[in-house]
């Protein structure tokens, strides 16, 4: 395997797993605020007029 | 570190020279919360000095989590209590206090005369070992004195642990349901050890089950339902059935 | 000095009470032991003969014997709750520690006098060269490694967690014991060169670190 | 701050974060010249780099947050260290691999024990230690306690595994001098790395706050944090 394709999965895995986090996160936040009709924590302290 | 240069007060059973107030336990809206969970809520009582309280409730009333507070093991969330006319600051309390919990709270492997005397050397009691061995006399278990806790059957045990419990000549004695598991004649020996007690000036905070004993043997009763105080009285304006249905109901 | 007093009355219960189960003891010896000998059968020839890796395995050995050490000295503690009833005694928190520290010292003490010879045998370790040299490092090393065993023990145990953990838990912890130790006795058996400094050094200030860390946080985490 | 102005941030947030880290691939593709002495391999310094710094960020984080939490026993504390030591194991696993697939190019084989490589490995162990102590106790208060100690404990260890790690012989020593462009490469890596650590570290961390919210919401013992 050439030094460039290493590099780029170099690249490629690591960008996945940081971003992949970041799409999990993101996915459970909306999934579970969603559930909430989408009030987050400080609505509920101030609802909307 | 501070409490490490304190020289242990060593609590001989004088009272003049202890300064002591008429209350014994102030607890003001105590509350306490365990993983989130209002384990109790805005418990407010008095036990003035030399009195036996009982502490009844269904299981998960709350009463193990309030003897461990009021025996200084955790600290309330919120609140106040006051041990002997002072917030409790840690040392300088426990050495005025007994605790027999529902465990033994003994080593298994020691026996029950070197249980008792490490509690006294502890305490700094002079004559740890005379005193032990009069202490596990009084509670009937001396001649068990050189054998291993892990042979001792429970009610034996316990009544070690009694021993353990008093060998400092504390001031307040908190008894986490002492009378669970004892035979007959065991119940008879503990509660003259405990009358013996607070004729001497001992005030005595003890949770139980047996409703007749809590009534004969406390002079008042606080009524713990999922964590607050059902009711706060003195044992002869209370009747003993409908306190048992009071309970009862819950569980 | 009350506390001094105090550390010693408890130390004196913990030795009582291993002595009379000396059978658990026994037990860790003999897995030490074990270790020691199935890693030097594995190792057999290749380039095992030497200070380098002896040490290494030496170390596996004190590593999990050291665990399961702090395990049972905390374990006594827990059965029956007892622990309550240190913790009702008029006393500052840290002595439950120094005192629990102690125990589990003279236990790895033990430990290690057990093992070692079993390792320098097998390994045929040349320990004459500087036997003292040897002696400090690891004894320096188990200092540490009994700090850190002996809070996370504690820990453990309070909240009632499995004994594997413990080990999970510290040996990463302790890996720059381990590392600055055989780095060190390498230079001293295979190099003849003197203790270097620097590595001891490592050693020392991770003992002093922990000791004092430790002893603090026991004192605010330790509950029945 | 109304929840809709909220989204946009973040979601602003996200944007500019991924256009750096977009900037920063560019700018490692064909501005940054190929080093003479190791080649081509070394373009995998410019995310290998901030990782670990970030790593080292992440670790810190926990420390502060265990520290926190025995000083003032806050819920919220728990969930910062909970968030930034998933946060910190999972840069720890980056460095590793973009280490070992520097490792495999530059001298051969997956492993070598040179201390930068063993340092990373160790951290890696430390972190993971620290999720699987979290995993296994189940008391809310407990967890946080025994969890803030360990984070305490586990941050003053890594300068001593620096240390003995230092110790060991260091067969391939590589130092490499940056030129100008090389140094933008790497500052625009840094900075996509660190906003990309620190939206992780946020996102779990209101995670962790909502679904303690969720969880005993009768009792309302934790108050709502912004």
């Amino acid at each position: 395997m050439s030094a460039e394709s290493f590099v780029i999965l170099a690249y490629v895995i690591g960008l996945s797993i940081l971003l992949g986090d970041g799409a999990l996160v993101w996915w459970r936040l909306r999934r579970r605020a969603g559930s909430d009709h989408d009030t987050t924590v400080e609505d509920r302290r101030r609802p909307e007029a | 570190m501070r409490a490490m240069l304190l020289e242990s007060s060593i609590r001989l059973n004088t009272h003049a020279a202890a300064g002591v107030t008429d209350v014994c336990i102030r607890a003001e809206r105590l509350g306490k919360v365990i993983d989130g969970r209002m384990v109790l809520k805005d418990l407010s009582f008095e036990v003035a000095r030399g009195m036996i309280v009982s502490v009844l409730g269904a299981n998960g009333a709350g009463k193990s989590t309030l003897l461990k507070l009021l025996a200084t093991l955790t600290s309330p969330t919120s609140g106040r209590l006051e041990l002997f006319g002072r917030p409790p600051d840690g040392a300088r309390s426990r050495a005025r206090i007994g605790l027999v919990g529902h465990e033994t709270m003994l080593y298994r492997d020691l026996t029950a005369l070197e249980n008792v005397m490490l509690t006294a050397r502890l305490h700094g009691v002079p004559e740890a070992r005379a005193r032990a061995l009069t202490m596990l006399d009084r509670l009937g278990v001396a001649e068990r004195a050189g054998d291993a806790v892990r042979n001792l059957s429970r009610g034996t045990a316990q009544r070690v642990a009694i021993a353990r419990a008093l060998v400092h000549g504390p001031d307040l004695l908190i008894a986490d349901e002492p009378f669970t598991g004892l035979d007959v004649g065991s119940c008879g020996v503990v509660e003259r050890v405990f009358s013996e007690f607070r004729a001497r000036g001992g005030t005595i905070v003890m949770s139980g089950h047996d409703v007749e004993q809590a009534l004969r043997l406390g002079e008042h009763v606080l009524l713990l339902m999922e964590g607050r105080l059902a009711s706060s009285e003195a044992s002869h304006r209370i009747e003993a059935s409908n306190l048992r249905k009071r309970i009862g109901g819950r569980e | 000095m009350i506390a001094l007093r105090q550390i010693l009355l408890l130390l004196g219960k913990d030795l009582r009470i291993e002595a009379r189960t000396r059978q658990a003891l026994a037990l860790v010896l003999v897995l030490g032991i074990l270790i020691v000998v199935v890693l030097a059968l594995g190792l057999q020839g290749g380039n095992a003969r030497g200070g380098l890796s002896a040490t290494a395995i030496l170390w596996v050995a004190y590593l999990f014997g050291g665990a399961m050490c702090f395990e049972k000295t905390m374990a006594v503690e827990t059965h029956d709750g007892a622990l309550a009833g240190l913790l009702m005694a008029p006393m500052d928190r840290g002595v439950i520690y120094l005192s629990k520290l102690l125990a589990n010292l003279v236990l790895m003490a033990t430990l290690a006098i057990v093992i070692t010879p079993v390792g320098v045998v097998l390994f045929g370790f040349d320990l004459s060269r500087a036997p003292l040299a040897f002696a400090s490092v690891v004894g320096a090393s188990l200092i540490g490694y009994a700090a850190i065993g002996t809070l996370f023990s504690g820990l453990v145990a309070s909240s009632r967690l499995s004994g594997g953990l413990l080990a999970v838990v510290v040996f990463p912890l302790s890996l720059p014991l381990v590392i600055a130790s055989t780095q060190l006795l390498k230079g001293v058996f295979e190099h003849g060169n003197a203790l270097d400094a620097s590595a001891m050094g490592v050693i020392v200030a991770f003992d002093v670190i922990f000791l004092t860390v430790s002893w603090i946080v026991f004192e605010l985490v330790i509950e029945p | 701050m109304s929840s809709s102005t909220r989204k946009l941030v973040i979601r602003a947030y996200w944007i500019v974060t991924l256009l750096v880290l977009a900037v920063g691939v560019w700018l490692s593709a064909y501005y940054a010249p190929i080093e003479s002495e190791m080649g081509v391999i070394q373009k995998v310094f410019y995310f290998h780099l901030p990782a670990a710094f970030c790593m080292f960020g992440a670790c810190f984080l926990v420390f502060v947050a265990g520290a926190g939490y025995l000083w003032q026993r806050d819920q919220r504390w728990d969930d910062l260290a909970d968030a930034a030591a998933h946060v910190a194991v999972l840069l720890a696993s980056v460095v590793l691999l973009t280490g070992m697939l520097w490792a495999k190019k530059a001298w051969g084989q997956w492993w070598t024990w040179s201390p930068r490589l063993t340092f990373s490995l160790i951290l890696w162990l430390l972190y993971v230690v620290y999720l699987i102590l979290r995993a296994s106790i189940d008391s809310a208060q407990k967890r946080a306690m025994v969890c803030a100690v360990y984070g305490v404990i586990a941050f003053l260890d890594v300068p001593l595994v620096y240390l003995s790690v230092k110790l060991m012989d260091d067969i391939h020593p590589s130092s490499v001098e940056l030129e100008p462009s090389m140094l933008l490469t790497l500052i625009v890596w840094m900075a996509g790395v660190a906003l990309l650590t620190a939206g992780l570290v946020a996102g779990r961390f209101r995670l962790a706050r909502i679904s303690h919210k969720k969880s005993h919401d009768a009792s309302g013992v934790t108050g709502g944090m912004a």
